[in-house]
C-alpha cells in the first residue's frame, strides 16, 4: 500500500475530564481523498487541531510524510506542507481577494522571505500573478479586486481553499467545507474539490453525505473521541456498529 | 482593516513640510527667539519616539505600556557612553539604538507570549523593573539620573550649537519616516498588519507569527532608543523621569491623537500635544485638566484621531 | 535577631494588606467588566485627601476615614455612570487613553483644590505610641497604628472572602468573572452589579489611602507608584479572583518589605563592600517584578485564574 | 491643516520678542510640590516678603520675580531654568532646595554667565574643585550644620550612633560633615531612597543595632514622617535624637508637635536672635504669613536683600559681570542671621549655634537657642576652589 503521508498513534487528549480523543490510530495515504465523519461533539475538529498543531495531544503521536510533527508549531507544520481551511470562514475581511491569496503566497517558504523591509510589495507582479491564477482554480478569477467581506459566504469559502492551495500543501486539511453552503453552491465546492483531489491528497471532515459519499476514497467515522471503524464508502454504509452508533436504523 | 496607503498629496506636502524645517532655526534666530529651536527640536525628539511605538502599536497591533523603557535606556546608554569618553555621536547613537533594540527584544520574547491585558500590564511591570534597575546604581548617578558634561560631536562637528542638534533630529526623523514609510508598503509591513488583524490566520499560512511581533517590538524599541540618546543630548542629562510608566502614557496619547496606524500618527500627535502643552502653559497653569478633558473627547467621539485626516486607509 | 524578623514580618503582612485593599478592587472591575483602569490609583489619591481633608475638618481620624470612604464611594458612582459605563464595551486601547487621562484630570483638579503641597494626616492620639508585648523574655515594641491597619486588613479580607465565596451576590461576581456573557444571558442584571463592584473597589481604595495617609503622606501623584504594584499582585494572583489577590498581595508584601531589609544585609555578609552596595537596592526593588516574570512563566494566567 | 500650526508658532514668537532693558528679572525655581514642598515654599515667602519690603525694586529698579515649581525633579527644573535663561533672559536666579537639582541646573546657568545666588542647596561640588564665580551661596554649606552636631555629638560623649539620610549629593555631604568631628563608633549608614515616607523596615534595623545616638538629616516631610513613626515605634525612649537645624524647624515641628521636645539640632540662624534686622523679619513675616519663619524664609529673604545691595552698588548695570561679582562679593547688605562674610568661594563664613526644641514664652513647642558650637567657621573644601 502507498506510503502513508500523514499517520497518528494513539492520539489522545481530554479537557477537564472529558476524554475528547482516546487512542485514536488514523492514516491517510498519499493522493487519497480521506473523509471523517461521526455526529457532532464526536471531536473532528478537535482531531484537525490537533492534526494542524493548532493543539497539543496529552499522549500520542503525529508524523507527516515520515517526519514526527507532534511538537512541531502549527506554522512549521504548514511550511512542512499541510495546509488547513477552518469550519467557521476565517479570511481578512478587509482586503481585496487578491491581497489575501497574495499573503498565502507572500508566507510560502519558497517565495522568499517576508523580512523585505525596502521593496513595495505592489511591485512584485509575479507574486500577484501566482495569486490570481489560485483564484481562478477556484473559480473567483473576476472577484480578485472585490473586498472579501463584500463577497458571498460561498465565495468565501471557495477564498480560503484558494489561500490554502497557495501554501502548495501536501496535504489539504478541509474542515467542514460545505457547512452553510446551499445546494448549488455546495455542487460547485464538491466539483471544485474532485478537480483539486487529483494533485493533492485531502483530509476531509464533513456532515453532508452525499459530498462524503461522492468524494471520499475512503471513510473513518469519529464516535465521542473514538474511531469505530475505517473503510471503503460501501463498507462503512452497512457496517452495523456505525448504523447504530451514528445513523440510527433509517439509513 | 486595509493595508495603510498614504493619500497622493501626502508625498508632496512633506516635502514642502520639510522645506519649511529646514528654513525654522534661520527664522528663530532673525526673531532673536533662539529658545524656541531647543522646543523644536524636542518636537522632532518626541515625534521620533512617538512614530517608533506608532510601529509596535499602530502596525505591530502590540499595545505596549511600557515603551517608555527603551526610549530611556536610550538616553541612559548615550550618557554612559559620554561618561566613557566615547563622545562621538556618529558611534553614540547606533550603540543606543543597539542597546535599545536588544533591552526590547528581551522584553518582547517574555511579554510577546501573552495576549491582550496581560501583555499591556506585562510591559508596563518590565518597564518599571527597567526604571529600578537604572536609578538603583549609584554609578549612573540614581535617582538624580546621569548628567552629560557636554554635547556630542557628529562626525566631527560640535552639538553644542542648538541648531545643530536640531538639523541631526530632523535628519534622524525624517530617515526614519523614509524606512518606516517603505517599510509599511514592504513585504514586512504587509504581514505585520495582517498578524494584527488576524493573527491565526496568519499562522495558518505558515507565518512564524511570534518571530514578526518580535521583530516589529524590537525595531521600535531601537528607534525609541535613538530618540532617547539624542534626547539626552539635548537636555544634558539622562533622567530617571523618563523611564517612568507616565511617559510610556503620554507616548501613547501622542499616537492615539495623531492616528493609531496612520504613518504620521506619531509626529502630529506630538506636534499637537507639545505646542498645546507650551501655548496652554502660559495661560492655564492647570493646563492638563484641558488635556485631560481632550483625550476623554477624542477617545469617546473622535477614536480614529487627528492624522486620519492625512492618510486615509485604500480599499 | 528574632524580635528584627518578626518586626519585618508584621511590616511586610501589613503593606501586604494594604495592597490587597488596592488589589481587590482592581482585579474585580478587570475580571468581570474586562476593563482595564489605570485611574485606580487617582481613586486611593483621591479618597486619602477626602479622609484628610475631613479629619482636619472633623479634627478626628475615624471620622474623616467615613466621610472620606462614603465620599469616595459616592466619587465612584459617578464616575462608573458616566464615563466606565462607555468604557466596558470599548477597546483595551480606548480604556486605556481614558484613564489615563482621568490621572491627568484628577492630579490637576487635587492640586488646584487642595494645593501643591502634601495634606497633614496624623493618626489618632491613642495609637500614636507602640504597643509593648513580652516576648521570648525581652519586651517586643511595635507602632499601635500599625496594629490597626493590620487589623483592619484582616477584617476586610475576612468579609470579601465571606461576601464573594458564600453570599448570592458574590457568587454573581464569580460568575461574571468567569463568564460575563453567559452571566448576562442568565438574566442577571450585570449592569447594576459592575457599578455596585466598581463602587465597591472605589471605596476599598480610599479606605487604603486614609490608612496609610498618616503613614506615608497625602500628596499629589501618591497613585501612580502604588498602581504598578496593584497590577503586579493582580498580574500573579490571576485576574479576576479574589483569593489570587489576597495571596497575591501578602506574597507582593512581604516579599518587597523582607527583600529590602534583609537583602542588603544579607549580601554585605557575602559580596565585598561596594558591589553590596550597589546590588543591595537594586536587587530588592526589581525583586517582585523577577518573582512576576518567574510566576508568569510557569502559570501564565496567575496562581488562581478565574477565567478557567 | 499643518501649515496652520506653523503659523500658529510664528505669532507666537512675535509676541515675546519685546524685552524691557532697564528692569530687572529674577528666575526662582524652587520645590514647591511633593515632599520636599515645605523647604521651597518657605524659600519663596521669605523672598517675596524682602520684595515687599523693597517695594518690588532691586536696587531702584523695578523687578519682577517669575516663579516655577521644579516638583523636585532634575528634570524638570533644567527645563524651567533653559526657559528662565533663553527665553526670558533673567538677570538673577535663586530659590532651588536640593543639591541634586542643583547640580543639573548649575551648568547652563554658570554657560549663561547668569549669577545664581542659592538660598539652600550648597553642595560640596560648588565649594571645592568645581567652585564658579557666578554662584553664591547665602545659606551655608551642606557639610556645616552636620559638621556642628558632630561636634556636639563628641563632646556629649555618645558612642553608638546610626546615621540615616537620602541617598543623593545633599546627604552623601550630611555624612561626611557628620564624620569630620564626629570621632565615635558608627554603628550603622542608612541611606534611603529620596522622597521615601515609610521608614518602618529601617526602624526595624535601627532597633536591631540599638545605638544610644541617632542622627537623621531628612528634609520637609521625609523627616516629618521619620520623627512620626520613630516615636510611634517606641525607639526615642532609649535613643536621643540629633538632627541638622534643616530636619527639626518650624515646618517639621509644625507637623510632629510634642513627640520633638528635647530634640538636640545646629543652625546658623534662630527667630530668637537679638540683632534689629532679624526682630523686623520675624515680626514682618508671623504678620504677612500667620507663621513663624524657618531657617529657609530667612535664607529666601537674605537673598533678596543681597540681591537689592548688589544691583545698587552697580547702579543698574547688571550687564557689567565682573563690577556685579565685585558688589555681590562685597556683601553690603545687613544679614538677619547677623553678620557673615563670603570665602573665596562664595560661600559663607559664619557661627553655628546649638538649639534645642522645647515650649517658649506662648507655650508654642519652638526652637531654643541654647549656645554656639562654632564661630566665623569655614566649609572644608574651599582649599580645593581655585576660583581667583
Amino acid at each position: 500500500m502507498a506510503e502513508a503521508l500523514l499517520e497518528v498513534r494513539q492520539l489522545s487528549r481530554c479537557f477537564a475530564a472529558v476524554d475528547a480523543l482516546k487512542d485514536v490510530d488514523f492514516s491517510l495515504d498519499a493522493g487519497e481523498v480521506h473523509a471523517l465523519i461521526g455526529p457532532n461533539g464526536a471531536g473532528k475538529t478537535t482531531f484537525i487541531h490537533h492534526v494542524s498543531g493548532a493543539l497539543q495531544p496529552d499522549s500520542g503521536s503525529v508524523h507527516f510524510a515520515g517526519r514526527d510533527v507532534t511538537r512541531l508549531a502549527m506554522h512549521q507544520r504548514v511550511a512542512a506542507g499541510m495546509a488547513r481551511s477552518y469550519q467557521i470562514t476565517n479570511v481578512f475581511r478587509g482586503l481585496t481577494a487578491l491581497d489575501n491569496v497574495a499573503l498565502a503566497v507572500q508566507g510560502r517558504s519558497d517565495a522568499g522571505s517576508s523580512f523585505r523591509f525596502w521593496r513595495p510589495v505592489r511591485s512584485e507582479r509575479r507574486l500577484f500573478d501566482e495569486a490570481q491564477d489560485f483564484l481562478e482554480q477556484v473559480g473567483l478569477a473576476d472577484k480578485a479586486a472585490i473586498v472579501a467581506g463584500q463577497l458571498s459566504h460561498g465565495e468565501q469559502r471557495a477564498l480560503e481553499l484558494a489561500m490554502a492551495l497557495a501554501t502548495k500543501p501536501q496535504l489539504l486539511l478541509l474542515d467542514e467545507p460545505m457547512a452553510g453552503t446551499g445546494p448549488e453552491e455546495s455542487a460547485r465546492m464538491v466539483e471544485l474539490i474532485e478537480h483539486l483531489a487529483r494533485h493533492v491528497t485531502i483530509l476531509l471532515v464533513e456532515h453532508d453525505m452525499d459530498a462524503v459519499f461522492r468524494l471520499a476514497d475512503r471513510i473513518s467515522v469519529l464516535v465521542n473521541g473514538q474511531l469505530i471503524c475505517t473503510g471503503t464508502p460501501e463498507a462503512v454504509r452497512n457496517d452495523t456498529g456505525v448504523r447504530r452508533a451514528y445513523l440510527g436504523d433509517h439509513l | 482593516m486595509a493595508f495603510y496607503r498614504p493619500t497622493r498629496w501626502q508625498r508632496s506636502l512633506t516635502i514642502v513640510l520639510l522645506t519649511l524645517l529646514l528654513g525654522l532655526p534661520m527664522l528663530l534666530n532673525s526673531l532673536e527667539q533662539g529658545f524656541y529651536i531647543g522646543f523644536a527640536t524636542r518636537v522632532l525628539i518626541f515625534s521620533l519616539a512617538a512614530t517608533s511605538l506608532n510601529l509596535v502599536l499602530g502596525f505591530g497591533g502590540m499595545v505596549s505600556l511600557g515603551h517608555a523603557a527603551f526610549f530611556g535606556a536610550g538616553a541612559y546608554i548615550a550618557a554612559i557612553c559620554q561618561q566613557a569618553g566615547l563622545s562621538e555621536a556618529l558611534l553614540a547613537l547606533p550603540l543606543a539604538m543597539l542597546g535599545a533594540g536588544l533591552l526590547a527584544l528581551l522584553i518582547g520574547a517574555i511579554s510577546l507570549r501573552t495576549r491582550g491585558v496581560y501583555f499591556i500590564m506585562i510591559t508596563l511591570a518590565f518597564a518599571q523593573m527597567v526604571y529600578y534597575l537604572f536609578i538603583s546604581a549609584r554609578a549612573w548617578g540614581g535617582d538624580d539620573g546621569l548628567p552629560l558634561s557636554e554635547r556630542m560631536r557628529f562626525a566631527g562637528f560640535s552639538l553644542v550649537d542648538d541648531a545643530a542638534l536640531y538639523y541631526l533630529a530632523l535628519g534622524a526623523l525624517a530617515v526614519v519616516m523614509l524606512l518606516l514609510g517603505r517599510l509599511t508598503e514592504a513585504r514586512f509591513g504587509r504581514s505585520i498588519q495582517a498578524i494584527r488583524e488576524n493573527e491565526t490566520r496568519m499562522e495558518a499560512l505558515g507565518y512564524p507569527v511570534f518571530t514578526y511581533r518580535l521583530v516589529c517590538f524590537a525595531l521600535g524599541g531601537a528607534v525609541a532608543g535613538l530618540a532617547g540618546a539624542l534626547l539626552a543630548n539635548l537636555t544634558g542629562l539622562a533622567s530617571p523621569a523618563l523611564l517612568q510608566w507616565t511617559q510610556s502614557g503620554t507616548l501613547l496619547v501622542m499616537v492615539i491623537i495623531g492616528g493609531v496606524g496612520y504613518l504620521y500618527g506619531g509626529v502630529v500627535g506630538a506636534v499637537v500635544l507639545l505646542l498645546l502643552e507650551e501655548v496652554l502653559l502660559g495661560y492655564f497653569a492647570h493646563w492638563h485638566i484641558v488635556l485631560g478633558l481632550l483625550l476623554l473627547a477624542i477617545v469617546l467621539f473622535a477614536p480614529k484621531g487627528v492624522a486620519a485626516l492625512f492618510g486615509r486607509p485604500r480599499g | 535577631m528574632t524580635q528584627l524578623i518578626l518586626e519585618q514580618a508584621l511590616n511586610g503582612l501589613q503593606f501586604g494588606l494594604m495592597l490587597f485593599l488596592l488589589a481587590a478592587g482592581l482585579t474585580l472591575v478587570f475580571g468581570i467588566m474586562d476593563c482595564i483602569n489605570l485611574a485606580h490609583g487617582s481613586l486611593y489619591m483621591v479618597g486619602a485627601y477626602f479622609v484628610a481633608a475631613a479629619a482636619q475638618a472633623a479634627d478626628s481620624f475615624w471620622i474623616g476615614l467615613g466621610v472620606g470612604v462614603a465620599g469616595a464611594a459616592v466619587l465612584g458612582l459617578l464616575l462608573e455612570l458616566t464615563l466606565f459605563r462607555q468604557l466596558y464595551r470599548r477597546d483595551h486601547l480606548s480604556q486605556v487613553l481614558a484613564t489615563f487621562a482621568l490621572i491627568l484630570i484628577a492630579n490637576e483638579a487635587v492640586r488646584v483644590i487642595w494645593g501643591p503641597a502634601p495634606l497633614l494626616l496624623n493618626p489618632p492620639e491613642a495609637l500614636a505610641g507602640p504597643v509593648e508585648l513580652p516576648l521570648f523574655g525581652e519586651t517586643f515594641f511595635y507602632p499601635a497604628y500599625r496594629l490597626l491597619i493590620i487589623g483592619v486588613g484582616l477584617a476586610v479580607a475576612g468579609l470579601l472572602y465571606l461576601l464573594v465565596a458564600k453570599s448570592r451576590v458574590g457568587m454573581w461576581v464569580r460568575a461574571g468573572a468567569s463568564n460575563r456573557e453567559m452571566t448576562e444571558a442568565l438574566g442577571i442584571n450585570v449592569r447594576w452589579l459592575f457599578t455596585a463592584v466598581f463602587v465597591f473597589g472605589a471605596a476599598l481604595c480610599a479606605l487604603a489611602g486614609g490608612l496609610l495617609g498618616p503613614l506615608l503622606a497625602v500628596q499629589v501623584g501618591m497613585g501612580e507608584s502604588v498602581l504598578i504594584l496593584a497590577f503586579v499582585v493582580i498580574i500573579i494572583g490571576g485576574i479576576g479572583s479574589i483569593r489570587g489577590a489576597l495571596v497575591g498581595s501578602l506574597i507582593v508584601g512581604t516579599v518587597d518589605t523582607l527583600g529590602r531589609a534583609l537583602l542588603p544585609t544579607l549580601l554585605r555578609a557575602t559580596l565585598p563592600g561596594d558591589a553590596a552596595a550597589t546590588l543591595g537596592p537594586a536587587l530588592a526593588s526589581i525583586l517582585i517584578y523577577l518573582l512576576m516574570a518567574g510566576i508568569l512563566f510557569f502559570k501564565p494566567q496567575g496562581l488562581f485564574p478565574a477565567r478557567a | 491643516m499643518p501649515s496652520r500650526l506653523t503659523a500658529l508658532a510664528a505669532a507666537l514668537l512675535l509676541a515675546g520678542a519685546a524685552h524691557a532693558a532697564d528692569s530687572i528679572k529674577v528666575g526662582f525655581v524652587s520645590t514647591l510640590s511633593g515632599p520636599g514642598a515645605g523647604l521651597g515654599v518657605d524659600i519663596r515667602d521669605g523672598f517675596n516678603l524682602g520684595m515687599k519690603q523693597l517695594n518690588g525694586k532691586l536696587g531702584g529698579l523695578p523687578a519682577e520675580v517669575l516663579i516655577a515649581d521644579d516638583q523636585q525633579s532634575p528634570d524638570v527644573a533644567k527645563q524651567a531654568a533653559d526657559k528662565f535663561l533663553k527665553k526670558d533672559k533673567v538677570d538673577f536666579m535663586t530659590g532651588i532646595v536640593f543639591s541634586n537639582i542643583m547640580l543639573a541646573v548649575g551648568p547652563a546657568v554658570f554657560q549663561n554667565q547668569t549669577f545664581y545666588i542659592s538660598a539652600n542647596a550648597g553642595p560640596s561640588q560648588y565649594a571645592g574643585e568645581q567652585c564658579n564665580p557666578f554662584f553664591f551661596n547665602v545659606a551655608w554649606q551642606n557639610d556645616n550644620l552636620h559638621e556642628a552636631v558632630g561636634k556636639y555629638v563628641q563632646d556629649k560623649g555618645f558612642k553608638n550612633v546610626v546615621i540615616v539620610t537620602p541617598n543623593y549629593p545633599g546627604g552623601k555631604d550630611a555624612v561626611s560633615g557628620f564624620k569630620r568631628y564626629y570621632k565615635g563608633k558608627v554603628a550603622d549608614e542608612i541611606y534611603t531612597k529620596l522622597g521615601q515616607l515609610d521608614y518602618a523596615a529601617e526602624l526595624a534595623q535601627i532597633r536591631a543595632t540599638k545605638p544610644d545616638a541617632l542622627f537623621f538629616f531628612l528634609p520637609g516631610g521625609m523627616g516629618i514622617n521619620f520623627v512620626k513613626q520613630f516615636v510611634a515605634a517606641g525607639l526615642s525612649r532609649d535613643t536621643q535624637l540629633f538632627a541638622p537645624g534643616f530636619s527639626a524647624d518650624e515646618d517639621v515641628i509644625k507637623a510632629v508637635g510634642a513627640p520633638m521636645m528635647g530634640m538636640f539640632n545646629s543652625s546658623h540662624w534662630a527667630h530668637d536672635m537679638e540683632n534689629a534686622e532679624n526682630q523686623r523679619f520675624v515680626a514682618n513675616f508671623q504678620k504677612e504669613y500667620g507663621r513663624l519663619p524657618s531657617l529657609y524664609a530667612s535664607q529666601g529673604y537674605d537673598a533678596a536683600l543681597m540681591m537689592d545691595a548688589a544691583v545698587r552698588d552697580v547702579k543698574g548695570n547688571v550687564a557689567d559681570k565682573k563690577a556685579l561679582q565685585k558688589a555681590l562679593e562685597a556683601k553690603r547688605f545687613k544679614s538677619v542671621r547677623g553678620d557673615f562674610k563670603f570665602n573665596t568661594n562664595h560661600y559663607p563664613v559664619q557661627n553655628y549655634y546649638l538649639r534645642v526644641i522645647g515650649k517658649d514664652v506662648q507655650d508654642r513647642v519652638t526652637n531654643k537657642t541654647m549656645g554656639t558650637i562654632f564661630t566665623n567657621h569655614a566649609d572644608a573644601y574651599v582649599a580645593s576652589c581655585k576660583m581667583k
